[in-house]
C-alpha cells in the first residue's frame, strides 16, 4: 500500500474512528468538539493531500464485489470541498452545541466519513456501505435532540425515505453480478443488457431518494428538527450533496442507456421548479432552505442528466459552500433568537453585521446574482441543458427565476427594520466568535466559487470531467438579468407565497396515506391473520380430519353396533365434554394442534365400551369383514 | 478434536445434573469455564483449519453405529458448518456468562444448557443423517424443558406447542431420511456418500416427496411461513437464554439442514422445486416483516423479525435452484450470503433477545406501551440496544449487511423478482426504527423511571456478539474465506 | 431331511429351563413361609439367567430347527427367548416390591414362568398344533396372573382377557384347522410350499383365523380390547408383564407365519401394513384422554404393536424387517417396563395430575419416567427411536412408504399423551397435593427396576451396532 | 355326505355358538356358546380330515382343540368363580366398570 | 345312502341342540342340551372315520357338561332347575352377527374350490395317531403337558380364596390346618 493509499484510506477511516471513539466513550464531553475539530482539519488537509495524487484502492471485500475507493478527477474536487465543509461546520459546531457533545461530534464526524467513503467509492459495494451508514447516521443526528418524539420521528421518516431509494442500489449489485461487467462503479456501462437498463434505473432511484428529487422531497422538511450545523452539513456537502454527486459519477451509464439521462433531466428541471415554489411559500427560513436545498440539487441532477458533469460538479461546489454559509447563519439566528420563523428574523442582520453581511452574500449567490458563484455554475448546467431541450433550458430558467425570489425573500426579511429587541425563550441572544468565523470563509467560498464554471478553468475541468467547456455570453448575461429583475421585482412587491406549495406539496401527506398507512393497516391485518388463522389452519385440517374420523365411525355404528343408543350416548357425551373444554378452555395447554385431535381421542375410545360383549362383537365383526374382504380380493385378483 | 468438542458439555452437564452437591455458584462458574473452553477448542479448530476441498471434511471422525443401516458416528467441518459452530459457542458462552447472576435452579440449568450446547455443535458437525436427526431431536427435547422450566407467561403451552409442532418437522425430516436412505445404492445414511451417490437423481415424482419431507421438517425449524406459528408464543414465554439459543442457534439448524442435506443430496429435485421455495422465501421475507411491524410486544416483534431474516436465507438458497445461463458466481454469492446470515443472525438477535431479557428481569413486560424515554435512565442499555437493532436491520458496518447485500446481489441476479423482498428490508428498518422510538426516546414515563441500567455481565454477554457482528461487517475476509469455497462447491453441486 | 427329523430337545434348553424352574418354583413355593417367599423369586431369577444364558450361546449356532422341524432355533426364538428371559426378570424386580411376601407370590412367580415358557414356545414354534399349544401355555398362566391381583377390579380383568382369549383362541384353531387343510398339514415348511396353490379365500380365512389368536396375544387391533382393562384393573407386575412379554413370542409368531404364508403373494403384507396402522392410530387416539397412567401405557401399548407390525408388511421384501422387529421388540420390552415400574414404585399415583411435582421429590424416578415416556415417544438415541427408525426404513425398503409416513404421523399423535404425563413431573407442585413416598421401602425395588430399564432402554439405543450384527440371520424353516 | 354338507354344519354349530357368546350375560352360558364354536371347529377338522387330508397329523389337531377346549373351559370356570368371589356376580355386565 | 340319512339326522340334533342351549329356560337344561349336540357331532365324528375321537369327544364333554351341572349349583347360588332365565343382551345384533358369519363361512365352504383329498387315511388310525403323537408331533403333546400344569395352578388359585397361609399360619406350622370344613385323608 502506497502512501497515497494510505492517505486515502486514513482520509475515510480517521473521522470514523475518532468519531465512534466520541460517541460511544463516556466522559469525551470536554475533548469532544475540539478532537473533532483537529480530526476534522487533519481529515481536509488529507483531502487535499489525495485530490492531485488521485490513488485508488481495492480492498477484497467479497467475491466480485470488491471493497473500492477511489480518487479521479470528480472526487478531487468534490472531496476537499467536503472535507473542507465539515470543518467549518464543526468549527460552527463547537461553539453552537452545548450538550452531549461526545454524540454529536462522535456521529457527525461519522456522518462525514461516510460522505467522503461514499464520494470516494469506486465499486457498488463500498458505495453502499458509504451510503447507509449515511442514511443511518442522518437518522441518528436528526433525532438527535430525542426527548422530543417528533424529532426522531423526522429521523425515521428521513432514514426509512432514503432507504426506499437505496433499495434501488441493491438491485443494481444484483444486477451488476448479472450483468457481467463486475461491480466497479466505472465498468458498469459495460453491462450486457437489459442488466444495464436495471443498474441505471437502481442508481437513479437511489440517488434521487438521496438527493431529495421529486417525489422524495418530504423527508428533507421533517430533517430541519435536526440541530442545525447536521442541516448545514446534510444539506451542503453531505447527504443530499451526495445524492446529485453519485448521478454525476454515473453519467456514462445513464448515457449509455439512453433514456436515464433525460429521466434524470426532467425529475432535476421539474423537482427545481416546484421545490422553488415551495420554497418561496415557506415561512420558515430552515424550511426555506431545504426546498431550495432540493431545487438546487435539481440543477445538479439535470446537470447529470444532460451530460454537463463539470458543471454539475462545479454548482455542486458552490452551492455547497453557498447553502453552509446560510444553514449555519440560520442556526446561529435560531440559538440567538430562539426562532427559525421568518417573521421572527426582522433585521437580524442589523443585530449581528458579520452574520448578516455573510449571509447576504450567500443569498446573493443563491438568487443567482453575478457574479457570485451560483450564477456561473448554473448557466453552465443550464447552458447543457439547453443542447438537450430548448424546453429543459427554459425550465431552468424558471427555476433559476424562482431561486431568485425566495433569496430576495430572506434577504428582505433579514435587512428589515423593525427587530424585537428581546430573543424569544429559549434564545441566548448572542452568537459566539467560533459561529461567526466559519461563515466568513463560506461566504468568501460562496462569492468566488463561481470561477470553477468561467474560463479558464471551465474548460479544464470539462476537460477531466466531461461537459460542455462553458456557457455562451449571451446565456449567462440574460441568466445573470433574470436573477437581478426578479430580485428587484422581489423587493418592490413583497414576495408572494403560495399557498399550494406551503406544504410541500402534501408529499408526505400522500407518502402517509399512501405508502405508510396502508403498510401499517397490512401489517396489523397480517398480524390479526397470523393470530387467527395461520395459527389455526394447522388446526383446521386435524378438524377435518376428525369430522371425517367421525364420519367413518357412523358407518361403522351402523354396520357392527350393538347399542346405537349408547354410541349415540357416549357421542353426546363426548361432545359435551368437548364442548365443556372448548368453552371453559379448561386444559389450556392443550391447544394448538392437538387441541383438534381430541375429538379424535374420543372418537377412538368409542369402542371401548367396557362392555365384553361388545369387545367380542367388535373383534368378529372387524375379522369377518376382514376375511370378506379377502375373499372378494382373491376372487377378484 | 470434534468429538471433544461435543461431549465435553454432554458430560460435564451429566455431572452437573447428577450431583446436587454442586452448588449454585460453582454450578454457574462451571458453566462459564466450559462454554469458554469449547470456544478456545472451535478457535484451535478454527486456526487448524484447511478448506477439504469440495465435498470434503476437516478434522474427520467416524466410527461405526448401527452397521445394518450404514449409519455410523461420523463428524467433521466444513466451510459451511465451521461458522456456524464458532457462532455457537460464542451465543452459548454469552449466555453463560448472562446467566451468573440467575438464581433460578442454576446447577440444572447449567446442566441443561450445556446439554444443548453439545447437541447443537453436535449438530453441526454430524456428517451422518441419523446423527444429525438424533441431535435436532435432542435440541427440540431441551429447548423444551428450558421454556418449561424457566419460562414465564404461559410457558406451559407454549412450550407443549413448541415441542409437538417441532416434533411434527423432525418427524417428517426423519420420513426424508428414510426415503434417502431407500433410494441410494447401497442404502447408507452417510451424508457424504449420500451427496456423492445422489440418489433420486431423474425420478421426480419420488425426489419430489422426499425433498418435501425434509423441507417441511426443516421448514418448521427455520421458520418459515406458513409453519411458524410456534416460534411467537415460544419466545414469549421463554426466558431471556431460551430465546437467545432458540433463536441465535437452534433455528439455524433449520437452515442448516438445506445446505448440508436437502441441496446437495436432491439437486435435481431442489432445481425442479426452486421456485416455490424462492416464493416461500419471498412470503416469509415479507410476511415476518409486516406481522412484526404490527407488534406492540418487543420480544413478539423480534421473533416474527427472525421470521423474517430466515426468509432471507431460504430465498437465497431457492434461487440457487433457479435456471439462469453462466450465473456461477451469483450462486456462489447467494449462498455464501445465506451462510453469513445464518452467523449474523445468530450472533444479532442472540443480542437482541438477551437485551429483551433484561427489560423482563427490570419490569416484567416487554409491552413497548409500557416504556417511554428508557434512553434516560438506561443510556447504555438504549445504546446497545440501538446498535443491536442497526445491526439487525442490515446496516453496513454490521455482519447482516454483508449477508443481505450478497443475498439479494445473487439472488436478483438469479431471479430478477427476488427484489420484491428488498422492501423486507425496509420494512425491517421501519419496524425498529418505530420501536427505538416507542421505548427509548420521548418524555420519561411508564415503567421507565428507576429502570436500572446494564450490569456488567449483561454487557459483557451482550457486546461481545455485537462487537463480533461488527468486526464481521468491516472486516468480513476471515469469515468468507472460510465460507467461500464450500459455497461455491454447493452452488456447483446444485447446478453442475 | 434328515437332520429336520431329528428330535434334538436339547435345543430347547431355555424353555426347559423355565419350565422347570416353575415347577421349582411352585413345588418349593407351598413349603415356603410367607415372608421368606423371595427364595422363590431367587429361584425363578436363576432359571430365568440361566435361560437367558442358555438362549445366548444358542444364539452363536446356525439356525436349526427341532422335534421334526416343528420348532425352529434360529435368530428370532434366540432374540424373542433372551427378551422375554430378560423381561421377565425385570418383572420380577416390580413384583418385588408389590406382591412381595403376599400370600400368592410363589404361584405368581410359577404362573409368570410358565406363561414366559409358552411365550418362548409360541416365538420358536413353527408348525400350527404347536403353535396353538404355545399359545395355549402363554395365556391360561396369564389369566391366572391378572385375576390375581387387583381385587374387584382385577376380576373384571381377569374376566374380560379371559373371554377374549377364549374366543381368539377358537379363531387360532378355527384358522388352523382351514389351513391344515389347505395344505394337508401343519408344519410351516409345508405350508410354504402348497398355500400359493391353494384357494386364495380359504387362506384369507385361515391365515386370518391364526392372526386372531396372535393378535390377543400381542394385543393388536381389533383384539385389543382386553389391554387397555386389564392393564388398569389388575396390579403392576401383571400389568407389566401382560403389556411386554407375551406380545415378543405373538409378534415373532405373526413374523414366522406371514414370512411363510406371503411367499409370492402379497396380500398378506397389506393385511399386516393395514393392522399396523390401525393399532397406531386407534391406541395413539384412545391414549389421548386417559387419566390413569396405567390405563394410558395400555392404550399405548396397543400403538407399539402397530409399531411392531410395520415390518411384519415387508417380511420378505426388505433385509431389514427381521433384524428391525427383534431390535424393536427388545428395545420396546425394557422401555415399556421402565414406565411400567414407575407406576408400580408409585402405586396410589393413580391419576396423571398426581404426578405433578414429582421431579423435585424424586429426581431419579422423574429421570428414568421422562426416559422411558421418551423412549416410547421414539426419541433418540434411546433405544425404540432405532426401532422405530429401522422399522419404518423397512417398509419404507419394501415397498410401504405410507406406512412410513404413519410411523412418524403416530410418534407425533404419541407424544402429545406422554407430554401430557412428563409434563406435569417437571411441574411445579401444587399446594396441598398428594405426597410422593419417599424412597426405600418395598416401593425401591420397582423404582430400580424403572432404573435399570431406563439405563438399559439408553444403552441399547447407544450400543445398537453390536447388537444388530447378531440380529441379522434367516429364519429357520 | 360331503365336505360341503359337513362345512355347512359346523359353521351353523359355529354361529350358534357365537350367537350365544354374543348375546349371554351370564358367564357360563356365554362360556357354552364359545364350547359350541369348538364343536364347530372340531366337526369342520374331522370333516377337512376325512375328505381332504387324512394324514395322522390331523388327528392330533382334533386332539388339540380338544384339549384345548377342556383346559379353556378350567379357567372359565376359575375365572367365574373368581368374579362371583370378588363381585358377588356371574353376570358379564355386571363387570363393566373399566372401559374408554 | 343310510351315511348320509344318518348324517342329516346327527347334524340336525347337534344344530338343534345347539339352539336349544340358549332357548330353554334354565341353565341346567341348557347344559344338557350342549351335551346333546357336543355327543351328536361325537357321532359324526365316528361317522367321519375317526371312531376313538369320536368316542373321547363323547367322553369328554359328558363329563364337562356333568361338572358345568355341580359347578352351577355349587357356586351360582341358584336353583337350576327352577329359575326361569332371559339373561341376554344385545339380541337382535348378536344375531344378525351370527346369521353374518354362518352366511360367510357356509358360502365359503360351498363355493371355494376345495382341493382334492391327499392321500389316504392309514390302515389303524389310532395306532398311526400314537406313533404320530410319539414321532413327529411330540412337542406338541409335550407342551400340551405344561398346559395341563398351568391350568391346574391357574384355576385353582383363581377359584380358591384361601391359601395355603389362611390354613397353615404364615410360616407354614399350624398344626391342624385352619379349614372350614375339616376333612381329607388322616384327619
Amino acid at each position: 500500500m502506497t502512501a497515497v493509499q494510505a492517505a486515502l484510506l486514513t482520509l475515510v477511516l480517521l473521522p470514523a474512528a475518532v468519531g465512534v471513539l466520541l460517541a460511544l466513550v463516556r466522559g469525551a464531553e470536554r475533548v469532544a468538539a475540539p478532537a473533532a475539530v483537529v480530526t476534522a482539519g487533519l481529515t481536509t488537509a488529507l483531502a487535499c493531500v489525495v485530490a492531485p495524487a488521485r490513488p485508488s484502492l481495492v480492498l477484497p471485500f467479497m467475491v466480485g464485489a470488491d471493497f473500492s475507493l477511489a480518487v479521479d478527477a470528480l472526487a478531487a474536487l468534490v472531496v476537499p470541498a467536503v472535507a473542507a465543509v465539515t470543518f467549518l461546520v464543526l468549527v460552527f459546531a463547537a461553539g453552537n452545541i452545548r450538550e452531549s457533545r461526545g454524540r454529536f461530534h462522535g456521529l457527525m464526524l461519522i456522518f462525514a466519513a461516510a460522505a467522503l467513503a461514499t464520494a470516494t467509492a469506486a465499486s457498488i459495494p463500498a458505495l453502499l456501505f458509504a451510503w447507509e451508514l449515511m442514511g443511518a447516521t442522518s437518522y441518528a443526528l436528526i433525532g438527535f435532540w430525542w426527548r422530543d418524539t417528533d424529532r426522531v420521528g423526522a429521523g425515521l421518516t428521513a432514514f426509512v425515505t432514503t432507504r426506499t431509494g437505496d433499495l434501488g442500489l441493491y438491485v443494481a449489485a444484483g444486477a451488476a453480478l448479472a450483468g457481467g461487467a463486475g461491480m466497479a462503479l466505472a465498468d458498469l456501462p459495460a453491462a450486457t443488457d437489459p442488466w444495464r437498463h436495471v443498474i441505471a434505473a437502481g442508481i437513479l432511484v437511489a440517488a434521487l431518494g438521496k438527493a431529495a428529487q421529486l417525489p422524495f422531497s418530504f423527508w428533507l422538511s421533517g430533517a430541519m428538527k435536526g440541530p442545525s450545523p447536521v442541516s448545514a452539513l446534510l444539506h451542503s456537502a453531505a447527504m443530499v450533496a451526495m445524492g446529485g454527486y453519485l448521478l454525476l459519477r454515473v453519467e456514462p451509464l445513464l448515457a449509455a442507456t439512453g433514456w436515464a439521462g433525460p429521466v434524470a433531466a426532467w425529475i432535476g428541471v421539474v423537482t427545481a421548479v416546484l421545490m422553488g415554489a415551495v420554497a418561496l411559500a415557506q415561512r420558515e427560513l430552515k424550511q426555506l432552505l431545504a426546498a431550495s436545498t432540493v431545487a438546487q440539487m435539481g440543477f445538479v441532477v439535470l446537470a447529470a442528466g444532460v451530460g454537463s458533469v463539470s458543471g454539475g460538479a462545479a454548482h455542486l461546489v458552490a452551492h455547497a459552500s453557498t447553502k453552509a454559509l446560510l444553514f449555519l447563519a440560520a442556526g446561529a439566528w435560531l440559538t440567538a433568537l430562539g426562532t427559525g420563523e421568518l417573521a421572527g428574523l426582522r433585521g437580524v442582520g442589523h443585530r449581528w453585521r458579520v452574520v448578516g453581511v455573510a449571509a447576504t452574500v450567500g443569498a446573493l449567490a443563491l438568487a443567482g446574482i453575478a457574479p457570485l458563484s451560483l450564477w456561473a455554475t448554473k448557466d453552465a448546467v443550464l447552458a447543457a441543458a439547453l443542447v438537450a431541450s430548448p424546453w429543459l433550458y427554459a425550465a431552468g430558467l424558471v427555476a433559476a427565476a424562482l431561486s431568485a425570489a425566495y433569496a430576495a425573500k430572506v434577504l428582505w426579511t433579514i435587512w428589515r427594520r423593525g427587530l424585537r429587541e428581546e430573543a424569544e425563550e429559549g434564545g441566548t441572544g448572542e452568537v459566539g466568535v467560533l459561529e461567526r468565523a466559519p461563515l466568513v470563509v463560506l461566504a468568501a467560498g460562496a462569492a468566488v466559487l463561481g470561477v470553477l464554471a468561467l474560463p479558464p478553468i471551465s474548460g479544464t475541468l470539462a476537460g477531466a470531467l466531461g461537459g460542455h467547456g462553458e456557457a455562451a455570453l449571451t446565456e449567462l448575461l440574460v441568466s445573470a438579468g433574470i436573477a437581478l429583475v426578479v430580485l428587484l421585482a422581489m423587493f418592490r412587491w413583497r414576495a408572494p407565497g403560495p399557498r399550494w406549495a406551503r406544504q410541500w406539496l402534501w408529499l408526505e401527506h400522500t407518502a402517509h396515506a399512501v405508502v405508510v398507512r396502508p403498510a401499517l393497516a397490512l401489517a396489523r391485518a397480517l398480524a390479526r391473520f397470523d393470530d387467527r388463522v395461520i395459527d389455526r389452519a394447522a388446526l383446521a385440517a386435524a378438524r377435518a380430519v376428525a369430522v371425517a374420523a367421525r364420519a367413518a365411525a357412523h358407518v361403522d355404528d351402523r354396520v357392527l353396533d350393538s347399542g346405537v343408543e349408547a354410541t349415540a350416548a357416549a357421542a353426546d357425551a363426548a361432545g359435551r365434554s368437548a364442548a365443556r373444554l372448548d368453552d371453559a378452555g379448561v386444559d389450556g395447554a392443550v391447544e394448538g394442534l392437538a387441541g383438534r385431535v381430541r375429538r379424535l381421542g374420543e372418537v377412538a375410545r368409542r369402542p371401548q365400551t367396557g362392555a365384553v360383549h361388545q369387545y367380542l362383537l367388535q373383534a368378529v365383526a372387524v375379522l369377518a369383514v376382514g376375511v370378506l374382504a379377502w375373499s372378494v380380493y382373491a376372487v377378484m385378483g | 478434536m470434534l468429538s471433544l468438542i461435543v461431549f465435553l458439555p454432554l458430560a460435564v452437564a451429566a455431572v452437573l445434573a447428577a450431583a446436587p452437591a454442586i452448588g449454585p455458584t460453582v454450578g454457574r462458574w462451571i458453566w462459564v469455564a466450559v462454554s469458554a473452553a469449547e470456544l478456545v477448542l472451535v478457535g484451535v479448530v478454527w486456526a487448524g483449519y484447511e478448506d477439504p476441498g469440495p465435498s470434503g471434511l476437516a478434522f474427520e471422525e467416524r466410527v461405526p453405529w448401527i452397521p445394518g443401516v450404514n449409519s455410523s458416528y461420523h463428524v467433521g467441518v466444513d466451510g459451511l458448518s465451521l461458522p456456524l459452530l464458532a457462532m455457537t459457542a460464542v451465543v452459548f458462552l454469552a449466555c453463560a456468562v448472562y446467566a451468573l447472576r440467575d438464581s433460578d435452579r442454576p446447577r440444572v440449568q447449567a446442566a441443561l444448557f450445556l446439554f444443548l450446547q453439545g447437541v447443537s455443535l453436535g449438530l453441526f458437525v454430524a456428517a451422518d443423517l441419523i446423527l444429525f436427526f438424533v441431535f435436532f431431536d435432542l435440541s427440540i427435547v431441551g429447548m423444551y424443558f428450558v421454556i418449561a422450566g424457566w419460562g414465564h407467561g404461559n410457558a406451559a403451552r407454549s412450550a407443549l406447542k413448541f415441542f409437538l409442532y417441532t416434533f411434527l418437522g423432525s418427524l417428517a425430516l426423519l420420513l426424508g431420511f428414510i426415503g434417502l436412505y431407500v433410494a441410494a445404492e447401497p442404502h447408507t445414511f452417510d451424508i457424504p456418500e449420500l451427496v456423492a451417490a445422489a440418489p433420486l437423481e431423474g425420478s421426480t415424482f419420488t425426489g419430489g416427496l422426499v425433498l418435501a419431507a425434509v423441507l417441511v421438517g426443516l421448514a418448521v425449524k427455520t421458520p418459515t411461513v406458513p409453519f411458524h406459528t410456534w416460534l411467537p408464543p415460544a419466545h414469549t414465554d421463554a426466558p431471556a437464554l431460551g430465546s437467545a439459543v432458540l433463536a441465535g442457534v437452534l433455528l439455524k439448524m433449520g437452515t442448516y439442514g438445506f445446505v448440508r442435506i436437502a441441496m446437495p443430496m436432491l439437486p435435481d429435485a431442489w432445481r425442479a422445486w426452486a421456485w416455490v421455495i424462492v416464493v416461500i422465501g419471498i412470503i416469509s421475507v415479507l410476511y415476518g416483516a409486516f406481522v412484526a411491524l404490527a407488534q406492540t410486544d418487543l420480544k413478539r416483534m423480534i421473533a416474527y423479525t427472525s421470521v423474517n431474516h430466515m426468509g432471507y436465507i431460504v430465498l437465497a438458497l431457492g434461487a440457487v435452484g433457479l435456471l439462469a445461463d453462466d450465473a456461477a458466481q451469483a450462486r456462489s454469492v447467494a449462498v455464501t450470503g445465506a451462510m453469513v446470515q445464518m452467523v449474523s443472525h445468530g450472533l444479532i438477535t442472540a443480542a437482541l433477545f438477551l437485551l429483551a431479557g433484561v427489560m423482563q428481569d427490570r419490569s416484567g413486560t416487554y409491552d413497548m406501551g409500557s416504556y417511554g424515554g428508557l434512553a434516560a435512565p438506561a443510556p447504555r442499555y438504549a445504546a446497545l440496544f440501538a446498535v443491536g437493532a442497526f445491526a439487525s436491520l442490515g446496516l453496513p458496518g454490521f455482519s447482516g449487511f454483508i449477508a443481505e447485500f450478497q443475498i439479494f446481489a445473487g439472488s436478483i441476479a438469479l431471479a430478477p423478482v427476488t427484489a420484491v423482498a428488498l422492501l423486507g428490508i425496509l420494512v425491517t428498518a421501519a419496524l425498529f426504527l418505530r420501536a427505538l422510538q416507542r421505548v427509548f426516546t420521548g418524555p420519561v414515563e411508564g415503567r421507565s423511571p428507576g429502570f436500572a441500567d446494564l450490569r456488567p455481565r449483561e454487557l459483557w454477554s451482550v457486546g461481545p456478539l455485537l462487537g463480533l457482528s461488527l468486526l464481521i461487517g468491516v472486516l468480513p475476509r476471515f469469515l468468507l474465506e472460510v465460507i467461500e469455497p464450500a459455497a461455491s462447491a454447493l452452488a456447483t453441486l446444485v447446478r453442475s | 431331511m434328515e437332520a429336520s427329523m431329528r428330535m434334538l430337545p436339547a435345543l430347547l434348553l431355555p424353555e426347559i429351563i423355565v419350565f422347570i424352574g416353575a415347577l421349582a418354583v411352585l413345588l418349593g413355593g407351598s413349603f415356603l413361609p410367607r415372608r421368606r417367599q423371595w427364595i422363590a423369586r431367587i429361584v425363578a431369577a436363576l432359571a430365568l439367567l440361566a435361560a437367558t444364558a442358555a438362549a445366548v450361546s444358542a444364539m452363536f449356532e446356525p439356525a436349526q430347527t427341532a422335534f421334526s422341524g416343528t420348532f425352529a432355533v434360529d435368530t428370532a426364538t434366540g432374540m424373542a427367548r433372551i427378551v422375554t428371559a430378560v423381561a421377565t426378570l425385570l418383572v420380577l424386580g416390580v413384583a418385588s416390591g408389590e406382591i412381595a411376601a403376599s400370600p400368592r407370590e410363589s404361584d405368581t412367580y410359577a404362573l409368570l414362568l410358565f406363561a414366559a415358557t409358552g411365550v418362548m414356545v409360541l416365538a420358536g414354534a413353527s408348525d400350527l398344533l404347536v403353535l396353538i399349544a404355545g399359545f395355549l401355555l402363554a395365556s391360561i398362566p396369564l389369566y391366572g396372573i391378572v385375576g390375581l391381583a387387583g381385587g374387584r377390579s382385577g376380576a373384571e380383568a381377569a374376566l374380560k382377557t379371559y373371554l377374549m382369549g377364549a374366543l381368539s383362541g377358537i379363531l387360532l384353531m378355527l384358522g388352523v384347522t382351514v389351513l391344515y387343510a389347505l395344505a394337508g398339514g401343519p408344519g410351516y415348511a409345508l405350508l410354504g410350499e402348497t398355500l400359493p396353490d391353494a384357494p386364495g379365500a380359504a387362506v384369507g380365512a385361515g391365515v386370518l383365523g391364526v392372526l386372531a389368536g396372535l393378535l390377543f396375544k400381542a394385543g393388536g387391533v381389533p383384539f385389543h380390547f382386553w389391554v387397555p382393562d386389564a392393564s388398569q384393573g389388575t396390579g403392576g407386575t401383571a400389568a407389566t408383564f401382560l403389556t411386554t412379554v407375551p406380545k415378543v413370542g405373538a409378534l415373532v409368531a405373526v413374523y414366522r407365519l406371514v414370512d411363510t404364508v406371503s411367499t409370492g403373494e402379497d396380500t398378506l403384507l397389506f393385511v399386516a401394513a393395514i393392522l399396523a396402522t390401525a393399532s397406531m392410530f386407534l391406541g395413539n387416539l384412545a391414549a389421548f384422554w386417559q387419566t390413569d397412567p396405567r390405563r394410558l401405557l395400555g392404550w399405548s401399548t396397543v400403538a407399539q404393536v402397530g409399531f411392531l407390525l410395520v415390518p411384519v408388511a415387508a417380511a420378505g421384501r426388505s433385509g431389514l424387517a427381521l433384524p428391525s422387529l427383534l431390535f424393536y421388540l427388545a428395545a420396546y420390552a425394557v422401555t415399556n417396563v421402565a414406565a411400567f415400574a414407575v407406576t408400580a414404585a408409585l402405586p396410589r399415583h393413580q391419576e396423571l395430575a398426581a404426578y405433578r411435582g414429582l421431579v423435585r421429590a424424586r429426581p431419579g424416578l422423574a429421570l428414568a419416567l421422562l426416559v422411558a415416556l421418551l423412549g416410547l415417544v421414539g426419541t433418540p438415541p434411546l433405544a425404540v427411536f432405532v426401532g422405530k427408525l429401522t422399522t419404518a426404513t423397512a417398509a419404507w425398503d419394501g415397498g410401504y412408504g405410507w406406512l412410513a409416513l404413519a410411523v412418524m404421523l403416530n410418534s407425533l399423535l404419541s407424544l402429545f399423551y406422554y407430554l401430557r404425563w412428563f409434563a406435569p413431573v417437571f411441574a411445579r407442585p401444587h399446594q396441598g397435593a398428594m405426597g410422593f413416598p419417599q424412597p426405600g421401602g418395598a416401593a425401591s425395588w420397582p423404582a430400580a427396576t424403572a432404573g435399570v430399564a431406563a439405563v438399559a432402554s439408553l444403552a441399547l439405543g447407544l450400543l445398537a451396532g453390536p447388537l444388530w450384527a447378531a440380529l441379522e440371520g434367516p429364519l429357520a424353516m | 355326505m360331503s365336505l360341503d354338507a359337513v362345512l355347512v354344519v359346523a359353521a351353523a354349530l359355529f354361529a350358534v355358538g357365537l350367537y350365544g357368546a354374543l348375546s349371554q350375560q351370564v358367564v357360563v352360558m356365554v362360556m357354552m356358546g364359545l364350547e359350541l364354536m369348538v364343536n364347530g371347529v372340531l366337526l369342520a377338522a374331522a370333516g377337512f380330515w376325512w375328505f381332504m387330508a387324512p394324514a395322522p397329523s390331523g388327528q392330533v389337531l382334533l386332539l388339540v382343540v380338544l384339549a384345548a377346549m377342556t383346559v379353556e373351559m378350567a379357567m372359565g370356570f376359575a375365572v367365574a368363580t373368581l368374579l362371583h368371589r370378588r363381585r358377588q356376580t356371574d353376570m358379564t355386565d355386571m363387570a363393566e366398570d373399566l372401559s374408554r | 345312502m343310510v351315511a348320509a340319512i344318518v348324517f342329516w339326522g346327527l347334524a340336525v340334533v347337534a344344530v338343534a341342540a345347539g339352539v336349544a342351549v340358549f332357548v330353554v329356560d334354565s341353565m341346567a337344561r341348557a347344559t344338557y342340551a350342549l351335551a346333546v349336540s357336543f355327543i351328536a357331532v361325537g357321532a359324526l365324528i365316528i361317522l367321519l372315520q375317526q371312531s376313538y375321537l369320536g368316542v373321547i369327544t363323547i367322553l369328554m364333554m359328558v363329563m364337562e357338561m356333568a361338572v358345568m351341572a355341580v359347578y352351577m349349583v355349587m357356586f351360582m347360588g341358584m336353583n337350576p332347575a327352577l329359575m326361569p332365565m332371559d339373561m341376554t343382551h344385545g339380541k337382535k345384533t348378536a344375531i344378525g352377527a351370527s346369521t353374518g358369519v354362518f352366511v360367510l363361512l357356509a358360502s365359503g365352504a360351498l363355493l371355494i374350490p376345495w382341493p382334492e383329498r391327499r392321500g389316504v387315511p392309514p390302515e389303524d388310525l389310532t395306532n398311526a395317531l400314537g406313533l404320530e403323537i410319539m414321532g413327529e408331533k411330540m412337542l406338541v403333546m409335550a407342551v400340551v403337558g405344561p398346559v395341563m400344569v398351568a391350568t391346574i395352578v391357574a384355576g385353582v388359585v383363581l377359584a380358591a380364596g384361601r391359601t395355603r397361609y389362611d390354613r397353615l399360619g404364615d410360616d407354614l406350622r399350624r398344626r391342624p390346618a385352619d379349614d372350614p370344613q375339616p376333612g381329607g385323608i388322616g384327619r
